[in-house]
């Protein structure tokens, strides 16, 4: 359905390309308002519910509720099929847009085939779609891996002991990220050697294998966590185990504990993939629906921040809670929410 | 008439349970083959971290074992782990009432939460396998909500933390209040009427009602202090991790099960010693922990650990033949 | 009959249990054509015989013949297989499964592979008829069936498989008297028609009436065989027992206390089961329930005894009404009830828990202090219990399920005791118990009674409910027929209002067997 | 009673599990914007189809009263095996589908001699089991990939004659040609007795361990075409630990609400199948009514509660409380 058209994009420095050879599409103009709907798999964890809080402020935000007619949410768990049963769902309900974090990248074949027949615009983030026919928004999760390896190159210009926490197993983005902290210690040529365990993403689970990994394969000189940071540092603090560089995500009690214990050790590098990227998922699809060039793959800029720049109140913020993801913003893009405004608006509502 | 050679032998080991004994000397098996691995298997801090890290399985399966008693299951751990630590924080944010309440409320969920799944069990007759897996669901959707909506406080208060990771002597007090849990147990199970009841409705609820016990409330009494039990666990781990978070209970679930089972406890209910699970809660904690800091792909260790907990059952947790 | 050699033989079959003797160097012989009873008490040893002949278990030592050849079975299919069928004690019907695919289930017709459900449904109606219970709806759950049903769907289900010999393991201790006799019918066709029947049961009239042969058991060994009619009851007995045996039952008090009653039941109703009951019970006295079985004896216990919901009319203890509605209330001091249920195995017993805690656990409140059991009482109760009911155990703390079938029993009625209660509730207590020990409760419900309880004491035995009431309710259809008072209590009285038939009027035509 | 009455009596709890699921389905169809439709059929078709097979699997082993946590694992291990080869030309394909049914049967196998000759509790066997089958999903695919014979996938998840969904005849063809055989034979009745009461069918001479560990290997067999299954509908593999959890949860679910006891003994794969079509309209009425999206999933729970409550009613009815007790 769309043309293949040359760059560059509507809104360039927002709808940056993925790569220089990343494909232009330029989709019929629909008339508005739009029916756009999102399609979320799980649900029960704190990045997804501040995701989908965001995905509702966004939408509720004047301009863009201007150009919507309705704005639908479903989450179907964990359930490849589920989810691909609700996508198409909303392809044969008539919906104009369907922004999906998919479950599982390679699953959507069928779901992109049936989309692109009834001129139905697809968008997916965060756990992007590994294709040249929908539209995807993410960070780059190698590049996230590559980053926090860069980080402790600096940090450790003689090599040593490194224990890695990994995410969830069997999912790309575990994987991609391993892969680039793995590419980048091996190419620095120095002396390192890694602990693997698996965190899951969870902080407790995280912290429980940390404080095993620390018991018997440590003392470790740097550290490098997928999800779950705050509690890696938590069974730090518990074996008393010095502090020692580590390259994590953007939970705000990960930055908390990196802003406290800068001093003692703990030179971090936060950076992540923000909840708000749907944001700039729903933007990209009404952009496309509007008749705008968008690039197929959209690169989105880490939110990084890295010691000794931790700000209170803008990088973390000490009086809230540990949970949720910092970095949730795209000013690129004009998406400028802080987390807590998303966590908190019903409570201002009421 | 005790047969006589019988009598020779110290009462507690006579009265003791191969299987239990047979658990416990996996332990030490475990451990060696840890610490030929590597000598830090065998320090007193990994010892010490695994004795904590234990506990709080430990207090989870406690309420798990008394629903398997009963010829149960409770799938709603996961949840209601999750509940009771998040309710817990939550309410810290109340003042120092708040602070002071967070534990027990945080417990007053989860047993409202085994209260639910009680009176599914004992007063609608719902399988609890079934009634456990919807208000684990229930518990998910109120938890979803309330984080996204209402922003609750979530880290652990200071009463929290120091009975999860605070010591006394060298002691983590959370093992100290898993060894008082345990003896609370023991002594309930042996000792009381509840217990008692516990074991008979476990062999056959008729039987038992027909000799005048009221075995709705029983099973209901269970569910609602497997319910607290989950949620006290998931207190726990809110201090351990200083605070709550979604899914934080996922982990609890199979190893609970795994656990009491491991420890010759009957799945069909109504056989099975507090001792056991106290071994299937180390056994499978080592386990987990081992597998987990050996260099080993996750595929690797999953088989591992699955083949592992199928030898051991092999080795003693067969049921008895037919003939 | 033919006097061929034996078709079946036993030689030095021992079998121990733990420290049990179950058999010792035991040995039988049985002969084609012949019906064969085995006699013992309680523990004697007789089921664990005939489930070493049916494979069910196997022997630690010992010898089995069939035609002349050695045999040994891995199994009760391969018994089975070899033309041996059997009717246990324990019923070994699935509880799910139809009467059909429970009577044709060791050989079920096929087709194609499938089983013919046509097909089976014919076999199954022809052997239910073959053994007298052509009221069972073959297509009826076993579990919906009443007991008595049940023993004749085992029965069916024997049959069908054309066995050359057939053991019955009191098959028949559940069955009415109408049913025994239909069995019986049954059984010596199938005499005559060549087959070996190894047919065990406490009930002497039955053997009397049945058997060619008879083999005594006592303690695991046989210490006599003779042929069927060569001894008096009493000397049988007295093999059985090892003692001198007589006077069965307790004399009764020649006249009653005029007190209140202790139990009164006015006007009970239950849904559609039970019409219009009204009767009391004084203290001292023995109510038996008679009539055929199912006549909602079991209903009017269940409902006394706070089982049933939805009850119409009023129950008063000491005159006062009082609402009983669990178990728990009934048993409660100001009512003192206690019941002892039908099936011992599901309703009275945990079966894998100690002897010792199955005792207890009626009683647990009263062994209780504020919830903490008092160790020293329990222990006390249970001594005296296990005193007063003589009951013979390996060791406290083994399953009660490895007491032999009597013992089970006392120990249901010794956890009831042990709450010393006022009103007893008996469900058919003796059934599957030797001659001695149904003595013995005899003799204990007499006493019961002398010492104030109220029992009502419902048996399918026409000879216990005129040895031991001093009244009896006939109930007809969920409503009593009939009220029989002292020396109204004959057997003929019995029979004539359990069918139905107005006394006088007509000479009861079936003479129920002896 | 009639013969009919006792017809009905056995089959009630099938009954009960459609007459949920065409209510639940005419208000999901009566609410969806593009209404009864043969796309909205097929979509639901294919995604319930789906956990009738697990459904299935389950059932085949809850009815000689054991359960199987693995069944989701095995989906998934099939999933992944697939992925590599249910793909090429068409023989290669059938040989590959071939090969994953196969390694389904085995991993059924496995747990059945487990279970059975091992004596083994079922629950922490396959609790066990599962992790087994997990690990080797993911060495299988250590991330998501892999493709699959998409004009064979096309084929079974699209519509027979643009109306009757394949995979409705697919789920069809396995209950006429693995479900009933069984049921019907002598080993099937043999695992319903050991359901119902194993000394019983022990003591009557039934091929009860022969026919438990032909469930238990049926069970892996269809666990593994609702792998294939998940393979066309996603032309992928991916070893999703929580995903086979939750497929494992919901085929307990699935076969509550399709009336099959889980003490054993009792019920049949279509009430099952009923049940997993029921449970998955739960999650599409999310679709349908305009919920806010953090209230879905107590909505989903809450119906969940409410619909295995149902049975509930039955015990207002009950005159004798010993009926509480089985
Ligand atoms: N499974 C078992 N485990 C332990 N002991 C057993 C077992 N089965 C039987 N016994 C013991 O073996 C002995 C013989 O029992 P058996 O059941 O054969 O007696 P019986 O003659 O049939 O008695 P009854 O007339 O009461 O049925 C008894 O002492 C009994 O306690
Ligand atoms: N449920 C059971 N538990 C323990 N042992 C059993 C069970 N069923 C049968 N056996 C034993 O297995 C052997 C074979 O029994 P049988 O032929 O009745 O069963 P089966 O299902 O045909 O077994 P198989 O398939 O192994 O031949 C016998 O030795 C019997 O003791
Ligand atoms: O990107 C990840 C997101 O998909 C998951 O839901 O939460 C953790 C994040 O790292
Ligand atoms: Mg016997
Ligand atoms: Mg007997």
């Amino acid at each position: 359905e769309p043309e293949v058209v040359s760059g560059p994009a509507a809104e360039p420095d927002c709808f940056a390309p993925w790569s220089a050879d990343t494909k232009f599409f330029k989709f019929p103009k629909k008339d508005g308002p739009y029916r756009i709907a999102l399609a979320n798999g799980y649900i029960a964890n704190t990045w997804r519910i501040q995701m989908v809080q965001t995905a509702k402020a966004y939408a509720a935000q004047p301009d863009v509720a201007a150009k919507l007619k309705e704005f639908k949410v479903v989450s179907t768990g964990e359930d490849v099929p589920a989810q691909i049963s609700a996508i198409n769902n909303f392809i044969d309900s008539g919906y104009d847009a369907i922004v999906v974090n998919a479950q599982n990248p390679t699953a959507f074949a069928p779901v992109i085939k049936r989309a692109k027949e009834a001129g139905v615009v697809l968008v997916a983030f965060d756990n992007t779609l590994d294709t040249q026919d929908a539209i995807n928004v993410n960070v780059d999760q190698k590049g996230l891996g590559v980053l926090w390896g860069d980080w402790l190159v600096k940090h450790l210009p003689n090599g040593g002991k490194v224990l890695e926490v990994r995410g969830v197993a069997g999912t790309s983005v575990d994987t991609d990220r391993h892969n680039g902290i793995h590419e980048t210690l091996q190419a620095s040529g120095k002396d390192f050697k890694v602990t693997e365990v698996m965190g899951k993403w969870d902080d407790g689970v995280a912290q429980k294998v940390a404080a095993d990994a620390i018991a018997t394969n440590g003392p470790f000189d740097g550290i490098t966590a997928q999800g779950g940071d705050t509690g890696v540092v938590q069974a730090m603090i518990d074996a008393k185990h010095p502090f020692v560089p580590f390259g994590g995500e953007t939970e705000n009690g990960f930055r908390k504990f990196c802003a406290k214990f800068s001093g003692e050790g703990l030179k971090c590098t936060s950076a992540g993939t923000g909840p708000a990227q749907v944001a700039v998922a729903i933007k990209t699809a009404i952009a496309a629906l509007e008749g705008n060039v968008v690039p197929q793959s959209v690169k989105l800029p880490l939110a990084i921040v890295s010691d000794p720049d931790f700000k209170d109140g803008q990088d973390y913020f000490s009086g809230e809670s540990d949970n949720f993801f910092v970095g949730n913003s795209f000013p690129t893009c004009g998406i400028n929410f802080t987390a807590q405004e998303i966590m908190g608006q019903s409570k201002e509502n009421q | 008439m005790v047969p006589v050679t019988a009598n020779a032998l110290p009462q507690f080991i006579r009265k003791a349970d191969p299987a239990v004994l047979t658990a416990f000397g996996c332990i030490i098996l475990l451990l060696v083959i840890g610490g030929i691995y590597s000598r830090s298997f065998l320090s007193p801090e990994y010892l010490l971290q695994q004795l904590k890290v234990a506990s709080f399985l430990g207090v989870i399966a406690t309420g798990m074992m008394l629903v398997v008693l009963l010829g149960q299951i409770d799938l709603s751990v996961p949840w209601t782990v999750t509940a009771g630590a998040m309710m817990a924080c939550a309410v810290a944010a109340y003042g120092p009432v708040g602070v002071a309440l967070a534990i027990p409320f945080g417990i007053f969920c989860g047993a409202l939460i085994g209260a639910i799944n009680g009176i599914g069990v004992a007063y609608l007759r719902i399988p609890s396998m079934i009634v456990t897996l919807a208000t684990n669901a229930v518990a998910q959707g109120i938890m979803v909500i309330y984080t996204g909506g209402f922003s609750p406080q979530d880290s652990a208060t200071d009463a929290m933390r120091y009975l999860a990771t605070g010591t006394i002597l060298g002691i983590p007090n959370a093992a100290i209040i898993w060894l008082i849990l345990g003896v609370a147990t023991v002594f309930v199970l042996g000792r009381t009427s509840f217990g008692r009841s516990v074991y008979g409705i476990g062999n056959r609820e008729r039987a038992a009602y027909l000799s005048g016990i009221n075995t709705r409330r029983i099973v209901m009494i269970a569910f609602a202090a497997s319910g607290a039990l989950s949620a006290f666990g998931g207190v726990l781990l809110a201090g351990y991790a200083s605070k709550a978070a979604q899914s934080m209970g996922d982990a609890y679930l199979l190893p609970a099960i795994a656990a009491v089972v491991l420890g010759g406890t009957s799945i069909l209910g109504g056989r099975g010693s507090y001792m056991g699970t106290v071994a299937g809660v180390i056994l499978i904690t080592l386990l987990q922990s081992i597998l987990s800091v050996m260099q080993m792909p996750e595929a690797g260790r999953q088989i591992t650990y699955g083949l592992l907990i199928i030898l051991m059952l092999l080795l003693y947790g067969r049921s008895p033949a037919i003939r | 009959m033919e006097g061929a050699g034996p078709l079946f033989q036993m030689e030095g079959i021992s079998k121990s249990y733990g420290g049990v003797r179950a058999l010792q160097d035991a040995s039988l012989s049985i002969r084609a054509g012949t019906i064969h009873a085995i006699l013992g008490e309680n523990g004697a040893g007789k089921s664990t015989l005939i489930k070493v002949m049916a494979g069910v278990v196997s022997p630690d030592q010992g010898q089995m013949m069939l035609g002349g050849n050695p045999v040994q079975f891995a199994s009760p299919a391969a018994a089975m297989e070899a033309g041996i069928a059997c009717v246990v004690q324990e019923l070994s019907l699935i509880p799910e499964l139809s009467v059909a695919d429970n009577v044709v289930i060791s050989n079920p017709p096929q087709r194609f592979g499938l089983i013919d459900r046509t097909a089976q449904r014919r076999i199954a109606e022809q052997s239910l008829l073959r053994a007298g219970a052509g009221d069972v709806h073959p297509m009826a759950l076993v579990k919906d069936l009443p007991l008595s049903r049940r023993q004749m769907v085992e029965i069916a289900k024997a049959l069908t498989r054309k066995p050359r010999i057939l053991i019955l393991d009191e098959a028949t201790s559940a069955l009415t008297a109408s049913d025994v006799s239909k069995v019986f019918e049954v059984l010596k066709r199938l005499r005559s028609e060549g087959l070996a029947l190894l047919y065990i049961s406490h009930r002497m009239n039955e053997i009397a009436e049945l058997a060619d042969e008879c083999t005594v058991f006592r303690n695991g060994r046989n210490v006599a065989s003779f042929p069927a009619g060569t001894k008096s009851d009493g000397e049988v007995v007295q093999l059985m027992i090892g003692r001198e045996y007589q006077n069965v039952y307790p004399e009764k008090p020649t006249a009653q206390a005029d007190a209140k009653p202790l139990l009164e039941v006015q006007n009970l109703s239950w849904a559609n089961r039970l019409h219009d009951i009204s009767f009391g019970v004084k203290p001292g006295e023995i109510l038996g329930l008679g009539g055929l079985d199912g006549q909602g004896q079991r209903e009017l216990l269940l409902a006394l005894f706070g089982v049933l919901r939805g009850l119409e009319g009023e129950v008063k203890i000491e005159g006062k009404a009082t609402k009983l509605d669990s178990p728990a209330s009934a048993r409660k001091k100001n009512v003192g009830m206690a019941l002892i249920p039908e099936d011992r195995k599901t309703e009275g017993l945990m079966l894998p828990m100690s002897v010792r805690d199955n005792l207890s656990f009626a009683s647990l409140d009263m062994l209780t202090v504020r919830g903490i059991v008092d160790k020293t009482k329990e222990a006390q109760s249970i001594d005296e219990m296990v005193k007063l009911l003589a009951i013979k155990t390996g060791a406290l703390d083994s399953p009660v399920s490895s007491l032999s079938g009597g013992n089970q029993q006392k120990v249901v009625i010794a956890k009831w005791l042990m709450r010393h209660p006022r009103i007893i509730l008996l469900n058919d207590p003796t059934r599957g118990i030797d001659v001695g020990t149904k003595q013995e409760i005899y003799l204990l419900m007499r006493r019961l009674a002398d010492q104030g309880a109220a029992i009502v004491f419902y048996s399918t035995d026409y000879a216990e409910l005129i040895g031991c009431c001093d009244r009896v309710l006939v109930m007809y259809n969920g409503a009593v027929e009939t009220e029989l008072l002292g020396d109204e209590i004959t057997e003929h009285a019995l029979i004539s209002s359990a069918l139905h038939i107005r006394p006088k009027e007509n000479q009861p035509r079936e003479r129920v067997s002896r | 009673m009639k013969d009919w009455q006792y017809r009905l009596a056995e089959h009630r709890g099938t009954l009960i599990a459609l007459a949920i699921f065409i209510v639940m389905f005419a208000i999901y169809t009566a609410n969806h914007p593009a209404g009864f439709t043969a796309n909205v059929v097929q979509t639901a078709a294919n995604k319930g189809a789906l956990l009738a097979f697990v459904a299935i699997a389950q059932t085949l082993v809850v009815i000689t009263a054991g359960i199987d946590l693995s069944v989701g694992m095995i989906l998934l291990l099939t999933n992944c095996l697939a992925s590599w080869v249910v793909v090429g030309s068409p023989m290669e394909t059938a040989f590959g589908a071939v090969l994953v049914l196969l390694a389904g049967a085995a991993c059924g196998a496995l747990n059945g001699a487990i279970v059975i000759y091992g004596r083994l509790q079922p629950i922490v066997a396959t609790i066990a089991t599962g992790a087994v089958f997990y690990g080797v999903a993911l060495l299988l695919r250590p991330f998501p990939g892999g493709s699959v014979n998409e004009d064979l996938a096309d084929a079974l998840t699209g519509k027979i004659f643009g109306v009757v969904p394949a995979s409705l005849i697919v789920l069809l063809a396995v209950i006429l040609l693995v479900w009933i055989p069984f049921s019907h034979s002598v080993y099937g009745r043999a695992a319903y007795a050991a359901g119902s009461s194993e000394p019983a069918a022990y003591i009557s001479g039934m091929p009860i361990r022969r026919g438990k560990f032909l469930a238990y290997t049926l069970a892996g067999l269809v666990a593994a075409i609702g792998g294939l299954f998940l393979t066309f509908f996603s032309y992928t593999g991916e070893a999703a630990y929580a995903s086979g959890n939750a497929y494992t949860l919901f085929s307990i679910a699935a076969v509550v609400l399709g009336g099959v006891s889980l003490f054993g003994g009792k019920g049949s794969a279509v009430g099952a199948v009923f049940g997993a079509l029921a449970f998955r309209t739960i999650g599409d009425l999310l679709f349908v009514f305009d919920l806010d999206p953090l209230w879905q999933p107590l909505f989903q729970g809450l119906i969940l509660l409410a619909a295995v409550s149902l049975g509930a009613f039955a015990l207002f009815r009950v005159k004798n409380r010993l009926e509480w007790f089985l």
